[in-house]
């Protein structure tokens, strides 16, 4: 049912727990629909340093989180931005069909916690836009 | 803790018995002719299965001319529900089943309704049952088949067929009922039970896949739903699944026996005492007791997925289930346990063990010492309430 | 002249084959899983059945996708007919098969026909064929199917699929075709034939009983017919049959050979020579050459009834059949036989007889020895004309 | 699907054959039906001295054909006439329920056997109703 690559990230999940004082916190999903996500991020120069997640959600879902925390470490918020579920369908080797949506997850989890950051008004003078 | 295979999923399907098995081997390639042939190799086929049928008939208080067999669990409930409504279409247009039967149950009711049937799907109490007082005021004037499941194949109830049966044949209604989990593993008696219909198959058993029988008492109104060659009396045709029919008699008869009964009821409670006692915030869905199957074990887990659950088990050797085998087809929680009124995070935190004779008491003993730590790992990583302080989303 | 077993019934059904077992044991007791299981068990059997659509598929020039497992031919076409008249009714009510398919499409037809759909049984010309201007002549504004069977299973007729699908395709009508008896026979290649669906089945080809497919074009408005936990795409319910497809899988594997096409035609014709050359007043049914099945020998003896010739090979250890096996069931002389125009005399002195690649020069060597001498004491022992001068009481 | 008792019936048929000079023959059936028997009798005093079929039909109808003559064989026309189908069946050791009915082919075939003897005149000397 599930590839390799999408068992490693859910045995292993390198990017599973907590970061205690986080730039920003972005969440996404619900228990009644059977998943839900929150991602953590240090952030520094508009470069995310760090990454989190916490997951309640199926085996696709948790190996995608781990993969989306993968993919957005070292990069800066506007290319962190333009990760799109298929970047995560890729990295975790294929989801079934049926599975597909749980890597929409993340991306909107991720989106809320730049978002939050960005709008957050100590965060404004290093505005997203202008950082390279 | 040794790595271990622990199967304990056998509500989805069972290990062939290598006695079964045994049985069945010679109609594959020496006995292995057409029942309906009238040569020396029809001969032996048919007295295979003809064998089978006494087996299988007398195991349930039947006569062999009421068993017919089908290929499975599905085909059984789909000929007797579809069956019953399309050929007694002018007595009434009216079919009870409840909100806990399995999937082809309702899904054929469901079709039924696109013909032109009303279906009631009766709710039911807090443990999963129906009381006959509930069914009675369900069945209105139109009704003409009331079909409920008698062992629930996610949380175990056991349903009264004898006090549903009666309610069923005082209002002079067709009761059938989906005995696929509780075959051979509590009592049917259709002698002492006003059972019309009844729904049996061969792989919850330790029996062959693709092959099932429909118990139909006599004098019950009912046609062939497959239609052909006129194969078992001319109510299903189809070459008949010889080797697996055999094989399905043998699985009965290896089945029947009180202390394999005796036996996975004391393994149930032990694994479910246990968890219940080293793992806080569980729910047991379902009775406990004499009015649960004997091999099932049903829990809610709350801040944890079942589906992910399932998967760390799976990495140390333990097949479970997040309900019936057929939900993966399907991304909603499962029916059953929101019928019994649960929240859905604790229908999305369901895990089903099922046990079979085949399980041993290393396996339990095994499955005890690695659940807990995987629930304490999974809550570690979940988001959700007792373990943080942030506001749900959901909640907001 | 030894006594042998000689089975000439492979048409009914056939041994299956040791390679075929060998593959399919270990799914039995050790991949035992369910398919839809989500744990390793699952996965095992998952795998099995993948790879046995894949060589399903690969076979008949389909893709993985467009092959739906069910439990035998029957089954098939029951789906394939009843569904889609019922998926497709908007569109018109009228069906089209022949009047020597197999009973499993005639009486799906038949309870079309008690559901409001009109049926129109096609007459074949008198060695079983259907022309495609015949075809178009049936088709009106309110045809939304044919279904015409390609190789006969009593007389060996193999229908040209590619001009009779023509037909259908230009008319904008689905073509189904039951190809139980050619499948692996004679060429089928969905990439060239335009065929919408199509029924499979395992048994007829050294597969074990109990497990059919059916193809369904990319495209076709088709819905379930078995309804439940959505198994097969949501097309067919039932838990999946994993011993009997992996099976089924690797029967065609070792069907596809040209070798065996071309050594079962060898024998075949050999077998009817040695007949015709030595028995009198003996009727070949069917065509001779590259349209007759490479397995089927159908012949009609004057004065003599098949069922007792049949009895008499039987006692030398001989397995024939009197047409379909299903007559058993039913008393009337072959459909087949008469829609071919023959008398009652004919159609009653009927035996069929059907090769394998497992039969052996000597089983056909045997069998020229012994048949003649049966029918010479049959006739014997017969009241009818030729022999006696009596006036028949039917002709008065 | 048969007894053992309808098979050896059907393989040794010991009444199978024609007489050359019957004092009455019968049939009954026809090919349309599948089957039809010939029965020849050799009758002496009311008695049938010897009995023979001829049948076109199937195991069962042959098997009756066989087991009926062995019970007519040595029994007054009286008697004879008092054979049922169930004797047959009983004689032949059951037989499946779509078959029964080939039983009664024979009654029917030796009836009008009978029959054609006691109407003809050169017996109506003899008549049957004045034997013992
Ligand atoms: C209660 C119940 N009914 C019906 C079925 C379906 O039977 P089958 O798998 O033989 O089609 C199952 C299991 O799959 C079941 O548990
Ligand atoms: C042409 C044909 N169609 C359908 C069937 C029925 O298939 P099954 O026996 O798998 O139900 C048969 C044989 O029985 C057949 O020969």
């Amino acid at each position: 049912m599930y590839s390799e690559k999408t068992l490693n990230h859910f045995r292993n999940p390198k990017f599973a727990g907590e970061i205690k004082d986080p730039d920003a916190v972005g969440e996404q999903g619900n228990v009644k629909c059977g998943d839900m996500m929150r991602v953590y991020l240090k952030i520094e120069d508009n470069v995310i340093k760090a990454v989190r997640f916490q997951t309640y959600g199926c085996v696709a879902a948790i190996a995608a989180s781990d993969a989306l925390c993968k993919l957005a470490e070292s990069k800066t918020l506007k290319e962190a931005r333009k990760i799109t579920y298929k970047d995560i369908v890729r990295e975790v080797g294929g989801l079934p069909p049926i599975k597909v949506h749980c890597s929409v997850l993340g991306i909107d989890a991720l989106k809320h916690a730049i978002d939050s950051y960005v709008k957050s008004p100590k965060n404004q003078e290093g505005k997203e836009s202008k950082g390279k | 803790m040794k790595y271990r295979n622990v199967y304990l999923d056998n509500g989805a399907t069972t290990m062939v018995d290598p006695k079964v098995m045994e049985v069945m081997l010679p109609y594959y390639t020496k006995k292995f002719g057409n029942a309906s042939s009238g040569h020396h190799f029809g001969d032996e086929a048919r007295q295979g299965m003809e064998k089978a049928r006494k087996i299988i008939a007398s195991s349930i208080g039947a006569n062999t001319d009421e068993i017919v067999f089908t290929s499975g669990g599905t085909e059984s409930n789909n000929f007797a529900i579809k069956s019953i409504a399309c050929t007694n279409k002018e007595k009434g247009n009216h079919i009870i089943t409840s909100k806990i039967d399995h999937d082809c149950v309702l899904n054929s009711c469901r079709w039924l309704e696109t013909q032109g049937f009303k279906v009631t799907f009766m709710d039911v109490d807090k443990e999963g049952f129906i009381t006959p007082e509930a069914l009675e005021e369900a069945i209105t004037p139109e009704t003409i088949l009331v079909s409920i499941i008698h062992g629930n194949n996610e949380i175990g109830t056991i349903q009264d067929l004898k006090a549903l049966g009666e309610v069923c044949r005082k209002h002079g209604v067709y009761f059938h009922t989906d005995a696929c989990q509780s075959y051979t593993k509590t009592e049917l008696n259709m002698k002492t039970m006003p059972v019309n219909l009844m729904t049996l198959n061969a792989h919850k058993i330790h029996g062959p896949k693709g092959v099932g029988a429909l118990y139909i008492r006599k004098g019950t109104e009912i046609k062939s739903w497959q239609d052909g060659g006129g194969q078992e009396d001319n109510l299903r045709s189809g070459t008949e699944n010889i080797h697996g029919i055999v094989g399905f008699g043998e699985s009965v008869k290896q089945a029947m026996n009180q202390k394999h009964r005796d036996y996975m009821t004391r393994l149930r409670d032990k694994l479910i005492d246990g968890i219940l006692k080293e793992v806080p915030d569980v729910r047991l869905n379902g009775p406990k007791g004499d009015k649960r199957l004997c091999n099932n074990i049903n829990l809610s887990f709350l801040g944890v997925e079942g589906e992910a659950l399932g998967g760390y088990l799976d990495q140390k050797g333990i097949c479970s289930s997040t309900g019936s085998a057929c939900s993966t087809h399907n991304l909603e929680p499962s029916h059953v346990i929101m019928a019994l009124g649960r929240t859905h995070e604790e229908a999305n935190g369901t895990i089903r063990l099922t046990l079979s004779r085949f399980t041993s008491e290393e396996d339990i003993d095994y499955t005890l010492e690695v659940l807990p730590g995987i629930v304490k790992k999974l809550r570690k990583i979940s988001p959700i309430g007792r373990l943080t302080n942030y506001v749900l989303r959901e909640n907001a």
